[in-house]
């Protein structure tokens, strides 16, 4: 069984209310959305990126142990 | 204040008019470089449905915040021959009239100095996982969205 | 300091970091101003024939040149909706290192401040009437050539 | 008689060994042009501008008394 930590930003964390979460049994980053999308319903209707150990998700891939997996609404600096 | 050519750091709270002279006098050490542009961003006191903005207040994913600042000064870098790149941005709280991000570069003539701070600030503001949640009151607050987000 | 948000001087040698500072400083009281241009023009150190440059002799036709500035400044305001225009030139000798001209230019959103920073920086180049002689060393000079002259 | 005061900057002041000289009996910027050529060849191989009263002589006109008249060679400020 693998378990993943997954980190929230902005308004991803305001509206989860915390800013990190952890999700079981998540093999790969289409199983990773399915999950995130039934848990937190709101999500398919916000923007958002995934980051996989610090590089935005541009294709499905499958999940590895120990990987951060951060959820990112649209940038706003500056 | 670090003393490579090449730095960027996060501030807690406003960048302040002595951060900008310092970072000039940085550059005036440098015999080879002719031309500095800067961009500073300042929090402005925008008019919102239940109020005027008070400060922005910024919060990051610092780690990996950092490592796209430093591929993004790396990519300019290389692309217009800069001799110096220097970049700040606050985290916390930024009230209206205070800056909150400098971009300052350092080149031998004005059109890569100009061209490459344009594009850098443009980056940071597409591809650096960087929030501000607009302050308008006690009980009141609006996430910031810049003119484009992140393509994903 | 004069304290019209639209102003030029000329600077007797060189102008200095905390100058710099002194203009950010003032732009930070405009609670609608959301973005700062900066362009500052350093002495280079080039190699020439007879050796490299050691500093620039600036000299100007002072009623001339203030007065094409102050229409560079009047022009760009209005065209971009400007908040703030400072600009320095320096008089008189200025070192390699040192800076002899700064530009900085507020306005809400950053693409005025950026696009009117650099045509006035080009403005200031080619219309106003200011020279300078690259110094070598006690007995050589050269008059300085701007990459573009006047179009007369 | 006229009689006009041309100032001179730069590079022209320097080849000419002064800042001012004046002219005597010319009456239209054309005529201006033809003594300087005359007493200052070099100026016919050099470029430069003309000002009249601070605005840079864009087409031939008749001078008036008390006017401002400067020669300006290619301007380098920056």
């Amino acid at each position: 069984m693998n378990r993943h930590k997954i980190i929230a930003f902005g308004i991803i964390a305001e509206k989860i209310g915390k800013t990190e979460f952890y999700l079981e049994n998540i093999a790969t980053t289409q199983a990773l959305k399915e999950k995130l999308y039934n848990q937190y319903p709101f999500l398919q209707t916000l923007t958002f990126s995934i980051a996989i150990d610090h590089e935005i998700l541009q294709e499905e891939l499958t999940l590895e142990e120990n990987q951060e997996i951060a959820l990112l609404p649209p940038f706003s600096g500056g | 204040m670090n003393h490579s050519p090449f730095s960027f750091a996060f501030l807690q709270g406003a960048i302040t008019p002595t951060h900008i002279a310092e970072i000039v006098q940085q550059n005036a050490a440098m015999l080879t470089l002719g031309a500095h542009s800067l961009f500073l961003g300042q929090v402005r006191a925008d008019e919102k449905e239940n109020g005027s903005i008070t400060a922005i207040e910024y919060t990051c994913y610092a780690e990996m915040a950092t490592a796209q600042i430093q591929k993004i000064i790396t990519l300019h870098s290389t692309q217009y021959a800069l001799k110096s790149v220097f970049i700040y941005h606050s985290i916390g709280t930024v009230a209206i009239g205070e800056i909150c991000l400098c971009v300052a570069v350092g080149a031998a003539h004005r059109k890569e100095a100009i061209e490459a701070c344009q594009s850098i600030v443009e980056s940071i503001k597409k591809e650096v996982p960087i929030w501000g949640r607009e302050i308008i009151n006690e009980s009141t607050s609006i996430w910031k969205t810049n003119h484009f987000s992140s393509s994903q």
